[in-house]
């Protein structure tokens, strides 16, 4: 599964993008970034604050409550400021 | 041009063209165009850096303009955002509302420039006067109310 | 330009040039614009004739312009008014205000535009498709009551 | 004391301007209006629904009930379209 990172979140983690295999267990965009959250020190740094941290599953923007299900890409950003 | 249409690229907004392009045949009574530019910032920006998700920032535009459309009588409806690098004095987002109505287009393009703020994928970085790169520009809470009022109508 | 400037005359309203002129340096943020167009009424009208009091109309558009640079946190704000015969497709007026803040803009145009519409001494007549001239356009009880909601804030 | 009308108050009456002496005991715009109307079949299509006709003194919008005192132009016409 391929997930991609903006703004600071992208910084901190320092990569753009990535394929990663989501071990079992993992069901929400919840449990995602709690997962994520301990692959190292700066994933740790990008998502300490989960209530900053906004995600789209295949560009549709959805809660953290919402099953990843069959999603071919998922994006990981913090709060937009466009405009 | 098509009754909407959405732009994300890094090219300058061409106003007078794109207000000319608006302008209807003898259909619409009332034009509403916003433009924002970004700011100098009494000197401290050298530029905004606009960071943007290629596919889904138009998507979510575009999406937005449809919503608008369906909303209010519209003729036509034109959003434009750029990304990439912009110097102070320069364009960032420009949106254009024709209807025969003049009160649905002002809430329209007020409406379409609330989502844009925060509903967008869009991140601006500030590029400081002293050649270096300042921090990411934060969210307000006063552009998610602006977005927020919208459903409460 | 000055920071509140009126026209009102017979001449073209060049919609690019006006949008170039009220762009800001660096110091706005936001800059919304309207323009109101002459319909062709599918066809029935040929033109429509825009009768004005010369002095009051300056005086009585400038006034609104100026409340509304007391009430708003205006940059910059352009109002035209054109007299005389005006076919199909052509502009009649155009108001455009530049803020920090793109509420203020959106709002003060809106609030300029619902007081030219019927406190500002223009009178409408039609002239039809037909060759004959058609009769006064009648003032709406909406137009006041878009002038009056501002009465209420 | 120059009076000018507007649009189809200008048109009913057949003048654009005129110089009147007014008579004494018009003091407020609604003895204007009144007396004026008894001046003329044009003048009393053009003024037969009061409620319709806006006045301006020297250029600036007043209601009926305001007395005329010392000003040099009375505008008469009807409700604005403009915008």
């Amino acid at each position: 599964m391929k997930i991609v990172y903006f703004a600071w979140v992208r910084e901190r983690i320092g990569i753009g993008e990535e394929e990663v295999a989501l071990p079992a267990g993992i069901v929400t965009v919840d449990d995602l970034l709690h997962w994520l959250k301990g692959r190292g020190e700066g994933y740790g740094a990008a998502l300490q604050a989960p209530e900053m941290i906004r995600v789209a599953l295949d560009q549709e923007h959805v809660p953290h409550s919402q099953p990843i299900g069959q999603c071919t890409e998922i994006a990981i950003f913090p709060p937009m400021t466009g405009g | 041009m098509d009754a909407v249409s959405v732009v994300v690229g890094p090219d300058r907004i061409d106003l007078a063209e794109e207000t000319r392009r608006i302008a209807p045949g003898g259909d619409a009574g009332g034009v509403v165009t916003f433009a924002g530019f970004c700011r100098d910032e009494a000197g401290r920006l050298k530029a905004l850096e606009i960071e943007h998700y290629p596919g889904m920032a138009e998507r979510a535009i575009r999406r937005i303009a449809e919503e608008a459309a369906g909303r209010w009588p519209l003729l036509r409806l034109r959003c434009i955002h750029r990304h990439g690098l912009i110097p102070p004095g320069e364009e960032i987002v420009f949106v254009a509302c024709a209807s025969v109505h003049r009160q649905a287009a002002f809430e329209a393009a007020a409406f379409v420039m609330d989502f844009m703020k925060s509903k967008a994928p869009f991140w601006k970085r500030e590029h400081l006067a002293d050649g270096t790169v300042g921090g990411w520009v934060e969210a307000k809470d006063t552009d998610d109310l602006a977005a927020d009022r919208w459903h409460r109508l």
